[in-house]
């Protein structure tokens, strides 16, 4: 059974169609690709799926549960953790606090465990420490930990956003445009350790970006989003060749 | 043992100490009568500031109505004592209750609101609780509630500030607090990272008010009287210029300018005329040469006392 | 035409750029490359008066500019298309053009302009009236690179034009860049891009953390095996 | 070292409303009370030294009342203190005036709890008023009202943020339904409205005999404007808070024609007390005393009165002396204190004729 | 009563609303003028308006001017006013965190308030009445002449304010600074002129309004911007702040609902009505009638 099943999703924006009768199904293990020109309705994809904007109609099926009406938390919760194509980071907080928060929604412990410092508190609180300090050195990010997230070079702030939505622990990620502002060293970089991450974590990943080296070379299969629907759909291999895509998006065929 | 419980007791061990000093100071009066008042008023004042910077400071929520919610811990525990004659814990815990059901009901709904609609709404709700009150006549309308016995004690102040501290700390420094300090950083991405902004924002606004409840209870068992006008906006003002003057997110910055602004008041009552102006320019050049308040949303601790001179430099990273 | 002289930049205490010296002749489209936070906004924020050296000195067409308003710089002559974007996204697309023009008086010529910005990006045609807060990232590029020619300028600051663009328009965006080029502009660009900034630049300079390193012509640099390593990819 | 230098000037304390909501009369208050202090020090003082008045700040709070109350019997040990205007805010600091036997004389307080603690029902031996009480004022227009207009109904329109107003609208209706009328509307405006306009269309459909407006001359002044512009032409009453040269002034004085209120004094039957009083305080601050600084004036040299009579600065026995006050010939009428610490004094209706206060006729108590 | 004049009292309610309504609409509209560009809740709007009516009483009674050139003169202190308090007291905080400009403005306030009982003693003025009222009485309802100038004097600023704003040039830099101050910059807008000029405009719009409600209420202190100030905060809010129009609209019924509540209710729940209303307004619309929610893009 597919993980994410989305059939004929629409949002529209005044008179606007944005995203329209748009379909995609994800299997478990999956790493996705979702490409498209400027405005083709990528982002809004990824925030109809989280809840932030409701679809004007269409299913979304996670995990064989609607996720039609969930707010963004209740997405989160289910397990679809993602990263913001402008970061969104808590900037002025610590690198370590920006992972911790991640962990909120497992946390057992009440108010007033937390007031008194009694029963659970302690011990849960220190296995978040734990677990985000091993997220944290997982991205390299470990002698980092009480640095301001403001004060982070660029480069670490998008590491620290992807690091901090896996500490969510969920099963399907969504990265909007994760090499943004890298350059190409960076970005092999990066693509190393999105590979890293799904095996190791098995997770499914769901990813938008322009850069076509690291899309290509990460994802299994890619779909076309031109004008708010599917163009195509299939491998890179297949989609680096589709007459419809080099038309509408790649412009000459990439190597 | 803990740090974080080693830090806990030490700052137990530490306030019973400045407790009994105090206290001591007072007995054989080297403290007199309008010190001691004034150290009440400090204490209640601070239990003002700190509760409103949980909902202001740190989860980010602009609430100008925070008198209102002191207003109904000061009715609502006088009715206890002098209409129902209830002891005083129970009339202070009632107008904790009190408030904090009016905050939990007040939050659900305008908590969607943002930044200064919000703000709006909640001068507004301030208002009308004020307003409200004037015209209950049980309660004595726009003459007060009078006869009010002196319940509060220097005792009872301190260790309602002490435990409101405390508790807010605790708080903050949980899991929980930290969603609500994420709510104030980043709304979407703290809803993207699975944190329920409303239920949220409304548990700290209710704590807030809850607290407020108590400050309540506390100042009408000191003056012997509840009274509207003690209610009103201006007041959520002075509590608002507590907090933003010690810096958003910094308890102990709370504590420091509720100390500061209670004493500059009384210092300046012998000049009656000139005031509220040396008030006002105060407050405008500390704001001038401070904007991020007298601590940011660092916390005064001994380590960073050294480094507090070295001004507002952002990154000089710190851990609470 | 624009001489920067061993400037020193600081953020509060944080020594951003150390000694920098950057020259770009009439006619030329300079590039800028490196990692980031190397230094390569802060320069253009201070050409541009959003930020003041410490010490150094920046003259453009041999008059000093560097103790000027910032506004006074757009009058000389210098517009920068600022990273990120940040067009008034409470605005329509057509209001966003017409601040670009706003040191402008002639009414006819900036309606010419703003068809011209229409024909080189017809996807802003279709959108005049959208409030472009809320165009997507590519289109609200395109915004800011025809904002920043409505001032008519001599010389244009390009702070990361390509990022987050779809790989068709960035190939149009550069080939833009050389078309306003073309047309008489003096271009200073700062680009992640490094393969296609120096494929159509005709000097650059490498920077890391606030100090050049390299520079040269791009043919140079695009040969050199430092740059090759670091920037290109391998 | 403190006690010497206390012993050259005798300090009398002020708790007064500085700031906040009530400042203009507050301020007033003050005025009047240094007024007092600086003719007696040009006399040479009493008991051969100089007076000094200490004001403190109460921001119009109850609890910053008691606050300034406990710094001038503390930190500035005043022999007495002029308690604040606000009925509440005196109830607020009266304990620590008793605690601490330090007096307090309010110029204008006028809740009868204010001398009278009601939990015990005992008389504050500490604590005065030179105002009426509210009681009494509000009956004087009631019977006014119903004997001298012959009103059957009446509408009341209070200052819901004063006590003062509250306390006579109480003591009005209860003294009007006793005499057979009827009170038709009862509606409250806030101290700083300007626009009364909705609340008088209500009255006028009502269409009562008289309006009862038991508050200050700022809003009295106004709200007498718009009713007549509204064609309400009726018979307009008030208590001692309509007392000011101000009020024809912003009423227009065709406005408040018909308009009746109860005083201390009329400006008919001056007595050499007010006409000096009026023209010190003209020369002194260049504008018309209110009732606000006539009273606290009052309650100044009433305070140095009895120091004179107990010749001793001992705030016990001044306390005894002032009890025993009794004719005193002060601005606001011939002053008696009754056992309750209120003044006994004869109250006069004055009629507003074209801007001018003219006597009507005289209540005794 | 019978219903023929509970409908004529129920009209009369109206225009003593709406006239109401338009003094609030006159200070909303500099209220709002200023938060739409500073994206600041300038608490001292309401003591600038006070500021203005004590500058026209002066220029009235102690330099004799008439109506125009008093007002006039009124606005220019006003406005010279507003800029000095920009200069001297926000732009220090141009880049500090809105809630600290919002304590300085609380501050200006209480300075100005208690600065000007400091100088011209809290006792009431009473204004010269500068142009004669007429009176006029039609089907027993009651309006005067000085409302309906403030009601058109109102309107005729909210029509050229919103031509100002959205039309000219100086407008349109306006909203830019007001969005992104650095990029406003950059397009050659001199921003610190700018906001000057635009707390010139809100100062001497407080100022007009200060000396008309001077004259029609015919008494003037201190702490009279205090409430006004308040409310027109609430009239702008309840428009959408930072919609000229809006505050007009916001203004208007501000006014009625008071009325109304006043008339046909209770006088004594005339505030708490007041803000009851405005919050089940922003509950449906949290930007106020007219503003826009515009969410940030995700
Ligand atoms: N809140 C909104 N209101 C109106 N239109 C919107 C809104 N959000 C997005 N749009 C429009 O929907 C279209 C799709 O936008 P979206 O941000 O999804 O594009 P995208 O595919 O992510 O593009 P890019 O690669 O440039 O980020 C755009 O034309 C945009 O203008
Ligand atoms: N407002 C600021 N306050 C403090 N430090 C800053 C600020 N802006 C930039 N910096 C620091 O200055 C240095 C240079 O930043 P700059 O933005 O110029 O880099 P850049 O080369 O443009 O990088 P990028 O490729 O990420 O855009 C970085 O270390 C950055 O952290
Ligand atoms: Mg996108
Ligand atoms: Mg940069």
């Amino acid at each position: 059974m597919a993980l994410l099943k989305i059939a004929k999703l629409t949002k529209e924006f005044g008179g606007l169609k944005a995203v329209s009768n748009f379909n995609m199904e994800i299997n478990r293990g999956e790493l996705i690709g979702l490409i498209g020109p400027n405005g083709a309705g990528k982002t809004t994809a990824f925030n109809l799926i989280t809840g932030v904007y409701e679809p004007t109609s269409g299913q979304m099926d996670f995990d064989g549960k609607s996720l039609i009406g969930l707010k963004p938390y209740q997405v989160t919760q289910r397990g679809i953790a993602r990263t913001f194509q402008n970061i969104r980071l808590f900037a002025d907080l610590s690198v370590l606090d920006n992972v911790k928060i991640a962990y909120h929604f497992h946390v057992k412990y009440g108010v007033a465990e937390s007031v008194l410092r009694m029963g659970r508190y302690y011990p849960e609180e220190d296995e978040i420490e734990a677990k985000a300090l091993e997220c944290l050195k997982m991205f390299k990010l470990d002698d980092r930990r009480d640095e301001i997230a403001r004060n982070l070079p660029y480069g670490e702030q998008r590491r620290l956003e992807i690091a901090r939505a896996l500490a969510a622990q969920p099963q399907l990620l969504l990265l909007d445009e994760p090499a943004a502002g890298m350059n190409p060293q960076e970005t092999h970089e990066l693509m190393e350790m999105i590979r890293w991450i799904r095996d190791e974590l098995k997770l499914t990943i769901l990813l938008i970006e322009h850069d076509m080296s690291l899309v290509m070379g990460v994802c299994e299969r890619i779909y076309v989003l031109d004008y708010g629907s599917i163009i195509a759909e299939g491998t890179p291999a297949e989609i680096r060749s589709n007459p419809q895509v080099i038309e509408a998006y790649l412009g000459e065929e990439v190597n | 043992m803990r740090a974080k419980m080693k830090r806990d007791l030490t700052g137990l061990a530490g306030a019973v100490a400045l407790y009994a000093v105090a206290f001591g100071l007072m007995e054989i009066d080297l403290i007199g009568a309008f010190w001691q008042l004034n150290i009440v008023l400090i204490c209640i004042n601070i239990i003002l500031a700190v509760s409103l910077n949980l909902i202001t400071g740190f989860t980010g929520q602009f609430s100008i109505g925070h008198a209102g919610f002191m207003a109904v811990g000061a009715y609502l525990s006088a009715v206890m004592t002098v209409k129902l004659g209830l002891p005083f814990a129970v009339a202070i815990l009632a107008g904790a209750i009190g408030a904090a059901i009016l905050g939990f009901a007040i939050g659900l709904p305008t908590l969607r609101l943002q930044g200064d609609y919000l703000a709006i709404a909640t001068l507004g709700l301030g208002e009308i609780i004020r307003i409200t009150i004037l015209n209950i006549p049980y309660v004595g309308g726009a003459s007060g509630l009078m006869g009010i016995p002196r319940y509060t004690t220097f005792t009872w102040a301190f260790f309602a500030m002490v435990l409101t501290v405390f508790f807010i700390k605790n708080f903050i420094n949980s899991s929980h607090g930290r969603a609500c300090i994420s709510i104030r950083e980043n709304e979407i991405a703290a809803e993207a990272m699975g944190v329920d902004t409303t239920k949220y924002k409304v548990l700290a606004f209710t704590i807030g008010a809850a607290f407020a409840g108590v400050a309540g209870g506390l100042f009408s068992h000191y003056f012997y009287i509840a009274h509207p006008a003690s209610f009103t906006f201006m007041k959520s003002f002075d509590i608002l210029t507590m907090v933003v003057l010690g810096g958003m997110g910094s308890i102990t910055g709370s504590i420091t300018s509720a100390i500061l602004l209670t004493f500059i008041s009384a210092a300046l009552s012998s000049y009656p005329e000139w005031r509220m102006v040396i008030y006002s320019l105060l407050l405008i050049v500390l704001m001038i040469y401070r904007p991020q308040g007298l601590f940011g949303n660092k916390e005064l601790s001994l380590k960073a006392f050294g480094r507090l001179g070295g001004g507002g430099q952002r990154g000089t990273a710190q851990n609470r | 035409m624009l001489k920067v002289e061993n400037i020193n930049v600081y953020y509060g205490a944080i020594h951003a750029l150390k000694g920098i010296s950057v020259e770009v002749n009439a006619g030329e489209i300079v590039t800028l490359i490196g990692a980031n936070g190397a230094g390569k906004s802060t320069i253009l924020r201070t050409i541009s008066g959003l930020l003041r050296a410490k010490t150094g000195d920046i003259s453009f067409e041999g008059h000093s500019i560097a103790n000027m308003a910032a506004e006074e710089i757009v009058r000389k002559g210098i517009s920068q298309v600022p990273e990120g974007r940040r067009i008034f996204a409470n605005m329509t697309v057509s209001e966003n053009l017409e601040m670009g023009a706003y040191i402008r008086s002639d009414k006819s010529g900036i309606r010419k302009d703003i068809d011209k910005v229409f024909e080189r990006f017809p996807r802003l045609g279709e959108r005049r009236t959208q409030v472009a807060g809320t165009l997507s990232g590519g289109e609200q590029q395109m915004l800011a690179i025809g904002r920043g020619l409505m001032s008519q300028p001599k010389l244009m600051l390009l702070d990361e034009p390509s990022m987050g663009l779809a790989p068709l328009l960035v190939k149009e965006i550069f080939s833009i860049i050389q078309e306003i080029n073309a047309g008489g502009t003096t271009i200073l660009l700062v680009e992640q891009n490094a393969h296609m900034a120096l494929s159509i630049a005709h000097k650059a300079y490498v920077l890391e953390t606030g100090r050049i390193t390299l520079s040269g012509t791009a043919k140079e640099l695009s040969e050199s095996e430092a740059v090759r390593k670091a920037y290109l990819g391998g | 070292g403190g006690e010497k230098k206390q012993a050259d000037v005798i300090k009398i304390g002020a708790d007064l409303e500085m700031t906040g909501g009530n400042a203009t009369f507050g301020q007033s208050a003050a005025n009047g009370a240094k007024l007092a202090i600086k003719e007696v020090n040009a006399k040479g003082g009493v008991l051969g030294k100089q007076l000094t008045l200490i004001v403190a700040d109460n921001k119009s709070e109850a609890a910053e009342a008691a606050n300034a109350m406990q710094k001038l019997v503390t930190q500035d040990k005043v022999v007495a203190v002029i308690a604040p205007i606000a009925s509440s805010s005196v109830m607020a600091a009266a304990p620590i005036n008793q605690q601490a036997k330090v007096l307090a004389i309010s110029p204008t307080a006028a809740n009868p709890k204010v001398t009278v603690d009601p939990d015990t029902k005992k008389v504050r031996d500490f604590v005065f008023r030179a105002a009426f009480i509210d009681p009494f004022q509000g009956a004087v227009m009631a019977n006014f009202a119903s004997r001298s207009l012959k009103a059957k109904t009446a509408a009341i329109y209070i200052d819901n943020s004063s006590d003062y107003a509250k306390g006579l609208a109480e003591f009005f209706e209860e003294t009007f339904v006793k005499n057979g009328g009827k009170i038709v509307a009862k509606e409250a405006y806030l101290q700083k409205d300007t626009d009364f306009k909705a609340t008088l269309t209500k009255i006028k459909g009502q269409n009562p005999d008289v309006l009862f407006v038991p508050g200050y001359y700022q809003e009295v002044g106004l709200i007498a404007r718009q009713a007549r512009e509204m064609g309400m032409k009726l018979p307009m009453l008030g208590g001692d808070g309509w007392d000011s040269a101000k009020l024809a002034e912003i009423a227009t004085p065709a406005a408040i024609n018909n308009g009746f209120f109860s005083n201390h004094y009329s400006p008919d039957e001056k007595s050499a007390a007010v006409t000096t009083f009026v023209e010190a305080y003209k020369k002194e601050y260049n504008s018309v005393p209110d009732a606000f600084a006539a009273l606290s004036y009052d309650a100044t040299t009433m305070i140095i009165e009895a120091m004179k009579k107990a010749n001793s600065a001992d705030p016990v026995k001044i306390k005894d002396e002032l009890a025993k006050t009794k004719n005193f010939a002060a601005v606001s009428g011939s002053i008696t204190f009754n056992e309750t610490h209120d003044p006994v004094k004869s109250a006069v209706i004055i009629e507003m004729k074209d801007g001018k206060q003219t006597f009507r006729e005289k209540v005794n108590p | 009563m019978d219903s023929s004049s509970l409908t004529q009292q129920f009209f009369q309610q109206l225009i003593n609303g709406v006239s109401l309504g338009s003094i609030y609409a006159l200070i909303a509209l500099g209220y709002t003028m200023v938060y739409g560009i500073m994206r600041l809740i300038n608490f001292a709007h309401g003591d600038i308006y006070m500021l203005g009516a004590y500058a026209g009483y002066f220029a009235t009674t102690y330099f004799k001017m008439s109506l125009v050139p008093a007002m006039l003169f009124s606005m220019a202190v006003a406005a010279i006013t507003g800029m000095l308090i920009e200069r001297l007291a926000y732009r220090p905080l141009r880049s500090a965190p809105k809630i600290a400009i919002l304590i300085t403005a609380i501050g200006v306030s209480l300075l100005l308030e208690y600065g000007g009982i400091l100088l011209v003693t809290p006792q009431p003025r009473t204004f010269p009445n500068l142009f004669s009222t007429t009176t006029f009485n039609f089907l027993g309802l009651v309006v005067n002449s000085q409302q309906i100038i403030i009601l058109a004097i109102s309107v005729g600023l909210m029509v050229l304010l919103t031509y100002v704003v959205n039309h000219t040039k100086v407008g349109k830099a306006m909203r830019a600074v007001s969005f992104d101050t650095d990029a406003a910059r950059l397009m050659g807008i001199n921003v610190d002129r700018i906001i000057s000029f635009t707390f010139a405009i809100g100062s001497g719009l407080a100022a007009a309004a200060g000396v008309l409600v001077g004259i029609y209420y015919n008494s003037i202190d201190p702490l009279m911007g205090i409430m006004p100030g308040l409310k027109a905060f609430v009239a702008a809010v309840l428009g959408g702040i930072g919609v000229i129009p809006g505050a007009m609209v916001g203004g208007i019924l501000l006014g009625v609902i008071e009325a109304l509540v006043s008339g046909f209710l209770s006088s004594t729940f005339r505030d708490a009505a007041a803000f009851i209303i405005l919050i089940v307004i922003l509950l449906f619309r949290p930007a106020g009638l007219f503003g826009k929610n515009i969410r940030e893009k995700v």
